[in-house]
């Protein structure tokens, strides 16, 4: 693997990346939060995710932290519920750990990543083994490794994270208003969270065969 | 999807339009979605927000006017609204004595509340909240995310603004939201799962013969299945259940609550059930409520809200109020 | 079965076991089944008495009270009541000044609601009929009983009711009576079918991504069925079906009415497309109702009634009315 | 057939009969009137006819004409809607015709029957072929034929009537509502119709038989 500066470039490929994976799964997203939520999970991250990269498209902001900080806002100003705020903030606070750097390399976006998780996990007053986003979030930063640039494991950490909820009492959330019967379904969550490190890893897969998606 | 709908994306600026032309007392901002009282702000009046995903019609949007809410804040459906719709109904209802937010808990509306309290505050508006948690059915202790708020919000929201309007400050109007959240607990059943727009089908499978029992409002299953009840049956067991963490020693509100698609020819043959278990109970019921108020869009099913009421709860539900959802004395 | 009752034979008396407890501004005679107003007779006021078949709520009981009905006379779901009941109550609200017997046109409720006269009459009460026959559904020359009465009925009971409580006499209110149902026409659509406690299932199958056209309040199917269509198109439909029967010149009073089962959120959507085609066709609303007020049990869809509005019936519109259904001014 | 001088008792076996028959028959009365009409057909008769029943076990007027005054009479006040009228006032006209003679031949009783139907039919402004109630009644009556006493051919042409309004257009009550959808279904009125001739044949048989039901 090459050692790659990131650019505000491949945050945007990759945040579009993220709002093509979640409007292909919408539906799927959808039916896990109805079997313990309120079944909008699918529909709120399709909507937020396409508002973050219209905003994107329009404003191109130059710098990695500048792009994650723009889709953060525009995912509180667009989505509501739950994730709104804790997606929102994870992509903000992790921009704003990226500074005004005009590229940054993979080890200082696993940093900027791992503070955003914890931004969101102390937000909504979870812990990892609640059955939330977080099952997903820390074991795929986790999986970046030293250098960060292990995208291939986050994406596996992150499924992995994402399958180890079904089993979970749900502790936050309003899955938690299910008790036991939380237990048996997987977090939304935590999928749509697998989704986030899937689209990163084939970003920056796109990166090392040389595709950087200007083509496709 | 068997829906009254043009397209699942504009249902909530559709029935923003469909308020706007049926209602001259209020301002509705399609755009921005916010419902307004026509004469907000209201000099000299503490202002009242509140706000939650819709599919609870008339709650939130229903009870904006005189003697309510003076803004309200629509998300998608069952989805908390967005931090700027609370922050700018903040701002245009606030007369210089301060907003109360009005919110129901749930992680989403508290994230978004806070969110937007701290715009609020940014540009100068004196925020106070109050969280509203009343359903029983999630009171164990494992429960950690704490109870949802569910039909209480109709009685927060009456009492409180009815004290906003006498002209009470912040503090005391807040006072009064949190006295009567803490008076206040509820339990929900569902007959059958409503359908969503984004679903676009029941939100769960409820098989014929069965119902859950401890239901909220956003389509969730409840903590409990069971074979069909009766009516009588149902009353007993929600009424107990509120009873035993209520334990109300004087007379009480009660909020006969359907949750959409329940017929009112039901709905009344159940408050009926309702009166005779407080009575057996020997509570005293000082005024009753029977209707949609709190909705689950098309759950079948139905609700009971009691609150512990005294002379001046009773003085605040009396007082005149004029909204969409809910009018008397004016 | 899956309906929130006791069992079917009490759905009617369990009903209004609940009214009476709810309703402290309201005598129930739960065993003659009648609803009055707590104050009939009133002293030197004609008397308005309505009934039907219950399971269309609020619709009759829940519009008794001042400037509405003085009684009305539930039969069991859907069937129309019986003679005695509509003599008992015009005796009971006869304060001298003769009775107005408001009735939908059914071959059970006028058959019913005739013999009730002549029993009234035999008691010395002074008694008017005025059928409502509004829905544009059955105009056709093959429909020899006529339209069916539906939404124009809460027109009828408020405008009259008005009339009444201003101390207009006899022919005068049976006059505003029938010049309101023949100023009016409706036109409904369903979704999905109502279930009744006799049935104990829907009353019609209506397959997924279809609706019915036409349809009545009694869960009978429509005139026509279709593939499914949007609030839009539905609005388009219904409303220029009944302004082809219509006609109107000037301002309209509009209901735009839930069936039962259709949310808030969706009623309101589809009453923007109502005021959309009203506008493009030059027609100005002059009052909006947008609500579950004429419904049938727990069917999904909604309906268009439009009242030719003139200054007096606008003035009769706004006069104050308080009943559990419709309030406003007191 | 031996011609019967018919009692009180015989009429008030009748309408026993006849709301045994209504009960057992009510959910399939329901079932056609939810095709094309509101659901209810079913249980108004049940509880019309049981209290008609009630009524005349409590107060057991005795003469025939009394017998089906006060049936017709409890109909009207129990079970509203359009059959409520109507068929009390089948029962009603018709025991107005059989004046208070002690016992009456079936002679008599046809005209009887034929007086109540045709009240019916000037009550709700129908017509045979309006696929209502008269499509079973008028041609029962007529095949009583001349002596009244043709209870089986009744019993036949009840049937046959009601069977015959399947392919009629609905003129009358909810039905006709439907306009052209109203074809293919049998009229519930009609079909109840059949049952109070059946049970007239059930009765009178029985008295042939010798058997006046005392003993069951
Ligand atoms: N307190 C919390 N901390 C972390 N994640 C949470 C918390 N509450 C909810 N979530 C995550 O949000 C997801 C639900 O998001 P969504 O359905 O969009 O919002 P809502 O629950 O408001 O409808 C859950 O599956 C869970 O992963
Ligand atoms: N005008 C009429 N003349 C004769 N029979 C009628 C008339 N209208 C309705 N019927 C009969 O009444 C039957 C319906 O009775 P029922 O269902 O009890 O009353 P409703 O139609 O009021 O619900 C119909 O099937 C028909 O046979
Ligand atoms: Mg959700
Ligand atoms: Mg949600
Ligand atoms: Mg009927
Ligand atoms: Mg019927």
């Amino acid at each position: 693997m090459v050692t790659v500066a990131l650019d505000a470039d491949f945050f945007h490929r990759w945040m579009s990346a993220v709002s093509a994976a979640v409007d292909r799964e919408a539906q799927r997203l959808t039916e896990l939060d109805s079997a313990i939520g309120d079944a909008d999970h699918g529909s709120n991250l399709r909507r937020g995710f396409a508002a973050a990269v219209a905003s994107l498209d329009e404003e191109r902001p130059d710098t990695p932290g500048a792009v994650l900080a723009l889709a953060g806002r525009r995912l509180i100003s667009t989505v509501g519920g739950a994730s709104g705020p804790l997606y929102g903030t994870l992509l903000r606070r992790a921009g704003k750990a990226l500074g005004d750097a005009g590229t940054v390399d993979a080890a200082r976006l696993r940093e900027a990543l791992r503070t955003g998780v914890d931004a969101v996990a102390q937000l909504g007053s979870a812990a990892p083994g609640d059955k939330t986003m977080l099952d997903a979030l820390y074991p795929a930063v986790e999986a970046l490794g030293e250098s960060g640039e292990d995208f291939e494991a986050a994406r596996g950490a992150a499924e992995e994270g994402a399958s180890a909820t079904v089993p979970m009492l749900a502790r936050r959330g309003r899955a938690s208003y299910l008790g036991e019967r939380s237990i048996g379904h997987q977090d939304p969550g935590a999928t749509s969270s697998a989704l986030l490190f899937a689209a990163l890893a084939d970003t920056a897969g796109a990166v090392a065969s040389g595709d950087d998606g200007e083509a496709a | 999807m068997k829906m009254l709908i043009n397209v699942p994306e504009t249902v909530v600026a559709d029935a923003l339009r469909g308020m706007a032309a049926t209602h001259p007392d209020l301002t509705v901002d399609v755009e921005r979605r916010i419902v307004l009282r026509r004469d907000a702000p209201v000099a000299d009046k503490v202002g009242l927000v509140s706000g939650g995903g819709s599919g609870h019609e008339p709650l939130h949007g229903g009870f904006v006017g005189p003697g309510m809410l003076d803004a309200a804040c629509p998300g998608e459906v069952f989805t908390s609204p967005v931090p700027d719709q609370m922050a700018r109904a903040a701002a245009a209802v606030d007369s210089g004595r301060g907003v109360l937010f009005i919110v129901k808990n749930y992680t989403g509306d508290v994230l978004n509340f806070d969110m937007a309290a701290e715009l609020a505050e940014d540009e100068g508006v004196q925020v106070a909240k109050v969280l509203v948690d009343d359903d029983v059915a999630v009171s164990g202790s494992t429960y950690t995310t704490g109870r949802r708020g569910t039909g209480a919000t109709l009685f927060v929201e009456k009492l409180a603004g009815a004290a906003a309007e006498e002209g009470a400050p912040l503090e005391r109007v807040e006072a009064i939201a949190r006295r009567v959240n803490e008076s206040s607990r509820s339990f929900g059943v569902a007959l059958g799962a409503p359908t969503t727009p984004a679903k676009g089908g029941p939100t769960f499978d409820l098989p014929a013969g069965e119902l859950e029992l401890g239901i909220g409002i956003h389509g969730e299953p409840g903590r409990e299945r069971r074979g069909m009840m009766t009516s009588g049956e149902i009353a007993d067991f929600a009424v107990d259940a509120v009873l035993e963490d209520l334990r109300p020693e004087g007379p009480v509100l009660a909020l006969i609550n359907g949750m959409g698609a329940t017929p009112l020819l039901e709905l009344y043959g159940f408050a009926a059930e309702v009166h005779r278990v407080l009575a057996e109970r020997g509570v005293p019921v000082a005024r009753a409520l029977v209707g949609n108020y709190v909705t689950s869009l098309d759950m079948a099913g139905c609700s009971v809200t009691l609150c512990r009421a005294d002379e001046e709860l009773l003085r605040l539900w009396d007082a005149p109020v004029r909204t969409p959802g809910l009018r008397w004395g004016m």
